[in-house]
């Protein structure tokens, strides 16, 4: 017994590196579902005369997912300790249209856009902080009420795009570097902050603690309310960079661009098939990365395919779905 | 502390309570289920605040508003129930809340190696600070909670019923651990319903009676019965209710090489009217048993007669019921009446009972008072744990489990619910009890029958003494 | 474990630095041309604000005025295919784009989400097999959403098409990737327009403010002085659905009825069915009502007959419902459309483009309105509850069947 | 009842002041259109009462509803003689999707959150790749009846609405409606009681189903063929079952309040309009309202810690 368990801990301290990139084992398994769909998406391209690693769907791949992949990690967050964020989608049309009404199209204006965005989502991630803490009210219901006002916000103050983003900010949604996009850049330096906060800082510790149990972690010293605060608060500023490089995209803010996205429950889709548990306490950003690529790789092959709009509804179910049992059933019986 | 007065609910829970502690003393604080002891600990933890009263330490006077102020005021609190974290490894559990930094950044490796450190000043070397929680076995845990409380440095150390899950032997650890701290210096507030802990261990002793104080007195001014006096209020003339004179009836349950993953070679007869008792270490299968006969964990070799329960309900079906150990998480529906939750294994099963029937189930289990309309959780453990007895008796089992019936159970609800068994046994029912605690097992066992490993190392008749419980128990 | 983690961001840096050593490169398209054809936006709402409030900043006058003329203008081309007509083209030259067949048309989709679009889309597939030069035809469907619609363009960009037939799923959000297109690739865009003149042509027909009137004008007619009319409309701020509204506000404002209320029914039938009849509560009598899309007109008419009342006028669109119930019930309606017909279009502007003939700068097709007299030859029996009967789909291979209906 | 006591005093507050502002709203014929309007999302709100109390969530009914009404398009295609045998099918289609949603969380043990966020993906596709895109068929006058007709004064919907109150008050009063809550109180204390915790969950999500079905029922003849009968459902209905005090976790709270949850949310949708908040600011006056209504029975119910001291 006493022999198998040093045995184990020297594996550990070997595996310490990935065991800690990835936290747990589904984002292992999220990973090698990924190389299985690229080796599928490749082969299907080549039946299908195209090519899988051409520069333009390269880059498509990292285009689309780079916005729904900004919003999944802060979704993360808000998952590990416990929580959701139902507010997201609509937070993000608000922001596209702070930001391009703000820059309404001159480059000196970029500077305070950001900033105000930045506040903005700020503000209503501690608006749902606040309520789930001190009003007490379950997150599903907070932030789909927060979801509710800024759709009232929305629709009492545009009719449409608004406002007007200026050509030196467009470079964040159109350049790429080599093979690289901009854009995938951002969603990357956002991935491995958060990952840098959730495994070496401590109010990342305490999100996975207040995840796990949060009397456990109250009991323990740690302030639970304010961990709380802080993931929707990191959440909301997510979906606000999101929203940045919405309109950098669409080179102007638009009241739907959130919800057209469906990036409420995709995010919180993308954050499950990575491999974290809904109830909290277990995954990480590793995972919700791959649970990410994983919807674009497939997006990639349904648009080589032209899979018709409904049948990839289905297939995204049963995806999703089967996911989920496979890592229910891998639990059970690790 | 002075003057601690607390409500909840407009109930007045503690009403202005002193107590105070020396450096390098042991002070045990008892009394019964509801008393307010764990409710002035938690105060002193800074997790509920006083509604009135002083707390000084050192002569000064503070406020905690949360946990985080206490441990830094000096106060660490081991807690009844397991305050770990299952998926965060040994070493994030202990400095849960107080990670040491450098550079902003979590230092990883000064915190597993002072985690390193401390586990092995407890003498443990079967788990390292970097393994999961999850993986180690309660007794495992108990050392990680424990080495939460040391590494605070703390001035004072609350325990709460700090061997509510230990086995007996690991209790012994316990001690040492104790009288190593007050050599130190350390101030050690003790919570106990174990009073033979009490005696070997504490200093002085606070009676705490229906959220008042009754006495502060030193140990060795006092004897059981007069401690037992001072908590109840009344003399309890004998500890346990006598044995049945009947000799045991016709066999209920019997099991011949019984196993499963956890449990091997079991071979069993649970006669109707006697109660047999279960010893066993912790992680020797006790639990197990009690599970397997129920068909909850079920046995998949061996021949049990009547017949072998694939499931719970099977087990039900077969008479058999079966009084969990952790209450809290498998034993009540918190939310629900009393009522709803005596009548929960009969509507199960589909059978109802009416409602004169529940008040008079109510009644028999000594529930106090009877108030089917009342949310359980309200409810002090020892009523709790009355109300999972009735549950069993709406359907009238022929064999009645259970798993440390009197965890966390006040002296008077203790003494009803050993009543209570004593009586079902009479009535016909084969009882099988499983206990920690050795005065209990040997002063209600008919006879005694030990685990070990998964299977059953021997069985002792009445009157058998501790000694040779535990060597039988321990044996290697 | 940590000298791992820094040997690892060590790498990742120097990736990231020779990546950027490499090339910098941007797909972003060129800045856009002057957009077309749009003055500024009206100055008043014109006279008398009464039920209908302030005008919507969507109105642009001169657009409208030249809608007006076009409804009343007679196209030019086969009378018989309206989808080939035009209504005051202005040719320009393709002779660049000349190529020899067989050919590679790509296709960027907004949505196929609503019954509109998906007629739409079965038709333009049903054109497609018409023609044997089209050797390949590439369609991705954007699912309503901007961001993927832009990725697509740009992702076609590398399929080797002849031609890219874009359907915009918002006006302002696709004009950038749209004119990044235009230099690689003659570029169709068809329904909603885009804020530049760079698509060898652009397809529409005659357009909302003409929908809008047509049943405004209808009702102005049909129902008497003073009367009582309630005008439905699905959501605020769609451009296409807007300029339908302030079309009719105009016509409304400059007449003698009354209208008593301006709805959002978001589409949905019950709510367009409770508002409804929540209006006749109130007022007892509602004398006309005004549709900004014919796909709640039913449950409209339905709330009448529910409470026991004659249907008063109402509008609806080409919608094989309506039309169904219009013949049934023998309403007194109109169906202006914004035919599903211009699906086909695109598909022939190509094949003119790669063939190098002649092509309308604004190819304005005709909007025409279902009426009393005519409603008879367009009530095709056997078509599915949401058909559009201006799809202009008769006569190709497959129908009915492929547009779910039955013959 | 005690926890169920401040919906009814909303919902009454509520309905005195569309009163204020249209008096005839409180006679018969009014009051009853009312009703018939509420009855879809209040059959909707009971359904999934049954499946919040046991713990768990069904955000597959929105999307239900719409295939629901879809298939009956193409299936009855106008027929009289197909209606019966049809509506029977939609009934047994519901059953059948809570089934599957049942198994799913209960025996695959996947969270039910993402296994209806999965349904609703699926059914979605699924009934839109059969019919190819949009709805056709159509759906018969005799269908049609029981949405749009009525006996005498009182509407179908109606008397299908208090028959569906009956029978989930019922339920909920057997022993079934005990066991279920134990379900979500308790699972593993149930679970060891002799609870058949697979069996009641499934048979939760299988009522939620079926109610879906007869909402599909009722919003297709009160509306027509739609291709977005269901839309957003999913949310009002949960939102409801909330506001009636019902705790999101399980365990706690009434089926009759869910339902007057139901009943307030259309009533405040009502008086939005009377009022002439609509369109716009409604969405943001509702989302203020619902945290409101959750917020202050957290407050009127302190959380479980405070409670049991030793």
């Amino acid at each position: 017994m006493t022999q198998q368990l040093k045995l184990r801990r020297v594996a550990a301290a070997e595996g310490s590196f990935l065991r800690r990139l990835s936290a747990d084992q589904p984002a292992r398994a999220v990973y090698l579902a990924l190389a299985l769909l690229i080796m599928l998406g490749w082969l299907l391209f080549t039946l299908d005369g195209g090519r899988f690693l051409s520069q333009e769907n390269i880059v498509g791949i990292q285009q689309r997912s780079a916005a729904l992949g900004i919003v999944a990690i802060g979704q993360t967050l808000v998952i590990l300790a416990g929580g959701l964020d139902l507010s997201v989608a609509y937070l993000i049309s608000l922001t596209t249209l702070v930001a391009a009404e703000i820059m309404a199209g001159a480059g000196a204006n970029v500077p305070a856009a950001i900033a105000a965005v930045l506040a903005v989502s700020a503000l209503v991630g501690l608006v749902n902080g606040l309520i789930v803490t001190r009003l007490q009210v379950h997150a599903f219901i907070a932030t789909l009420g927060t979801a509710l006002i800024i759709r009232g916000v929305l629709d009492a103050r545009y009719d449409g795009p608004a406002g007007s983003v200026p050509a030196s900010f467009r470079h964040l949604g159109y350049d790429r570097i080599g093979p690289l996009a901009v854009s995938a850049l951002l969603w990357a330096a956002v991935a491995v902050s958060a990952w840098l906060l959730l495994s070496r800082t401590r109010l990342g510790y305490r999100i996975y603690a207040v995840g796990g149990n949060t009397e456990v972690a109250r009991l323990s010293g740690v302030r639970t309310e304010r961990v709380m605060i802080a993931v929707h608060v990191l959440c909301s500023v997510c979906a606000g960079i999101a929203g940045l490089l919405l309109a950098s995209r669409l080179g102007a803010g638009t009241p739907t661009a959130g919800t057209d996205g469906g990036y409420d429950l995709e995010s919180i889709a993308a954050v499950v098939l990575g491999g974290t548990a809904l109830a909290g306490g277990r995954g990480g950003v590793a995972g919700t990365v791959g649970g990410v690529l994983l919807l674009a790789v497939l997006d990639s092959i349904f648009n080589q395919m032209e899979v018709n709009s409904f049948a990839k509804d289905v297939v995204r179910g049963v995806v999703l779905v089967a996911a989920l049992a496979i890592y229910a059933r891998r639990r059970r019986t690790a | 502390m002075t003057g601690i007065g607390k409500s909840f609910l407009g109930v007045r829970v503690l009403d202005g309570v002193d107590l105070e502690a020396a450096a390098g003393e042991v002070h045990a604080v008892v009394g019964e289920n509801g008393a307010g002891k764990s409710t002035l600990m938690k105060i002193l933890a800074g997790v509920h605040a006083p509604d009135e009263g002083t707390i000084e330490i050192d002569g000064r006077s503070v406020a905690f508003g949360h946990p985080i102020e206490a441990q830094r005021a000096g106060v660490a609190i081991i807690y009844q129930e397991l305050t770990l974290l299952p998926e965060r490894t040994v070493a994030e559990n202990v400095f849960l809340g107080r990670e040491p930094v450098r550079r902003g950044l979590v230092d990883r490796a000064a915190m597993e190696s002072a985690t390193g450190e401390l586990l092995s000043s407890l003498g443990e070397e079967s788990f390292g600070p970097r393994d999961l929680v999850r993986r180690l076995s309660v007794a495992q845990q108990q050392v990680v909670e424990i080495a939460k409380a040391l590494s605070l440095n703390a001035r004072i150390v609350v325990m709460d019923e700090p061997t509510a899950a230990l086995a007996d032997h690991e209790v012994g650890l316990l001690y040492t651990l104790v009288r190593r701290l007050t050599e130190r210096g350390i101030a050690v507030l003790y919570v106990s319903h174990r009073l033979r802990e009490i005696f070997d261990l504490a200093h002085r002793i606070t009676v705490l009676k229906d959220g008042a104080r009754v006495a502060t007195a030193e140990a060795s001014s006092l004897d059981v019965a007069t401690l037992i006096r001072l908590m109840v209020g009344r003399e309890l003339d004998s500890y346990y209710p006598p044995r049945a004179a009947d000799p045991p009836g016709e066999v209920m349950v019997s099991v011949r090489g019984g196993g499963n993953a956890r449990l091997r070679g079991i071979d069993l007869d649970l006669r109707a009217g006697e109660i047999v008792g279960v010893a066993g270490l912790q992680g020797s299968g006790r639990t197990e048993l009690a599970k397997a006969l129920f068909g909850a964990e079920p046995f998949t070799t061996g021949e049990m007669t009547p017949c072998r329960p694939r499931s719970v309900r099977e087990g039900i079906a077969a008479g058999i019921g079966l009084v969990t150990e952790d209450r809290k998480a498998e034993g009540i529906l918190p939310h629900q009446r009393v009522r709803d939750n005596a009548l929960l294994v009969a509507r199960a099963i589909r059978r109802s009972a009416g409602t004169p029937a529940i008040e008079r189930l109510l009644r028999r289990v000594r529930l106090n008072p009877p108030r089917p309309a009342q949310e359980i959780r309200l409810l002090s453990g020892g009523n709790q744990q009355k109300v999972v007895l009735a549950k069993w008796m709406t359907v009238a089992p022929r064999v009645l489990l259970l798993d440390e019936p009197t965890r966390g159970v006040d002296v008077g609800a203790k003494a009803a619910i050993h009543e209570l068994m004593r009586e079902l046994a009479r009535d016909g029912m084969a009882v099988l009890m499983i206990s920690s605690e050795l005065p209990e097992l040997i002063g209600m066992s008919d006879r005694i029958v030990v685990m070990r490993d998964g299977g059953i190392a021997g069985e002792l008749p009445s009157g058998s003494t501790e000694e040779s419980v535990m060597r039988l128990a321990a044996a290697s | 474990m940590r000298s791992y983690s820094r040997r690892f961001l060590a790498v990742a840096a120097l990736a990231v630095l020779t990546t950027a050593t490499a090339a910098c490169t941007t797909d972003e398209p060129a800045p856009s041309a002057a957009p077309a054809g749009s003055s500024g936006p009206a100055e008043s709402a014109g006279p008398g604000d009464r039920g209908t409030g302030a005008q919507s900043k969507f109105f642009v006058q001169a657009d409208y005025d030249a809608q007006m003329t076009m409804r009343r203008a007679e196209p030019t081309g086969p009378a018989d295919k309206p989808w080939e007509q035009s209504i005051d083209p202005q040719l320009i030259d393709t002779a660049a784009y000349k190529k020899a067949a067989p050919y590679h048309l790509c296709f960027s989709n907004a949505a196929i989400d609503n019954p509109w679009r998906q007629v739409g889309w079965k038709t333009m597939q049903a054109e497609v097999a018409l023609h044997k030069e089209i050797e390949r035809f590439t369609a991705l469907d954007a699912e309503g959403k901007d961001d993927k619609q832009i990725s697509d363009i740009a992702e076609l960009q590398g399929k080797g098409c002849d031609v890219l037939i874009v359907s915009p799923n918002t006006t302002a959000t696709l004009t950038p990737a749209v004119s990044g297109a235009c230099p690689k690739v003659p570029v169709i865009v068809f329904d909603r327009g885009v804020e530049t003149d760079c698509p060898v042509t652009f397809i529409k027909p005659v357009g909302g403010y003409a929908f809008g009137a047509e049943a405004a004008e209808f009702l102005v007619d049909k129902v008497p002085s003073g009367g009582k009319i309630l005008a439905l409309r699905i959501l605020p701020g769609v451009d296409v659905l807007e300029t339908r509204w302030s079309a009719a506000k105009v016509a409304f404002d400059s007449s003698d009825l009354d209208v008593v209320g301006v709805e959002f029914t978001d589409g949905d039938a019950a709510k367009t069915k409770s508002i409804v009849g929540d209006y006749i509560q109130r007022y007892g009598k509602i004398d006309g009502v005004w549709m900004d899309s014919g796909a709640t007109a039913v449950a409209a008419v339905e709330a009448f007959e529910d409470a026991g009342l004659p249907v008063p006028p109402i509008n609806g669109e080409d919608q094989q419902d309506f039309l169904q119930k219009w013949s049934d019930a023998k309403l007194t309606a109109i169906a202006p459309t914004y035919p599903t017909y211009q699906w086909r279009t695109p598909v022939i502007a190509a094949l003119k483009i790669l063939k190098g003939e002649q092509v309308p700068k604004i190819w304005n097709l005709p909007q025409p309105a279902i009426t009393q007299e005519n409603l008879a030859t367009y009530l095709k029996p056997g078509m599915p509850p949401l058909h559009y009967a201006l799809c202009g789909c008769e006569d190709l291979p497959g129908y009915p069947e492929k547009w779910g209906g039955t013959s | 009842m005690r926890r169920a006591l401040p919906i009814f005093v909303v919902l009454a507050g509520l309905l005195i002041a569309i009163a204020v502002v249209n008096p005839y709203f409180l006679e018969p014929p009014a009051f009853l259109a009312f009703v018939k309007r509420a009855a879809p999302l209040v059959i909707l709100a009971a359904g999934q009462y049954f499946v919040i109390v046991s713990g768990e969530f069904d955000l597959s009914v929105g999307s239900l509803v719409t295939a629901e009404v879809v298939i009956a398009a193409r299936l009855i295609d106008g027929s009289a003689e197909a209606t019966w045998p049809v509506l029977a099918l939609l009934l047994v289609l519901g059953l059948l999707v809570g089934l599957v949603n049942g198994i799913v969380t209960t025996i695959f043990r996947v969270p039910s959150f993402i296994t209806t966020l999965g349904m609703l993906l699926i059914l979605s596709g699924a009934v839109f790749l059969w019919t190819g895109g949009a709805p056709r068929g159509a759906l018969s006058p005799e269908f049609r009846e029981l949405g749009r007709g009525s006996l005498g004064p009182v509407p179908w919907s109606v008397l299908i609405l208090v028959a569906v109150v009956a029978a989930a008050v019922y339920a909920m009063r057997a022993g079934f409606g005990h066991t279920l809550i134990a379900a979500g109180d308790n699972d593993r204390a149930a679970a060891l009681s002799g609870v058949r915790l697979a069996r009641v969950r499934t048979a939760a999500f299988m009522i939620s189903g079926l109610s879906a079905a007869v909402a599909a029922i009722l919003l297709g003849g009160f509306a027509g063929v739609s291709a977005q009968a269901g839309n957003g459902l999913e949310f009002q209905a949960i939102t409801a079952v909330v506001l009636g005090g019902v705790v999101l976790g399980g365990g706690r709270g009434s089926v009759v309040a869910a339902m007057a949850g139901a009943f307030t949310l259309e009533a405040l949708f009502t008086l939005l309009n009377l009022y002439g908040i609509s369109g716009a600011l409604e969405p943001a006056v509702q989302g203020v309202i619902i945290i409101a209504a959750v917020a202050l029975g957290a407050v009127r119910f302190p959380r479980r810690r405070t409670a049991a001291a030793s």
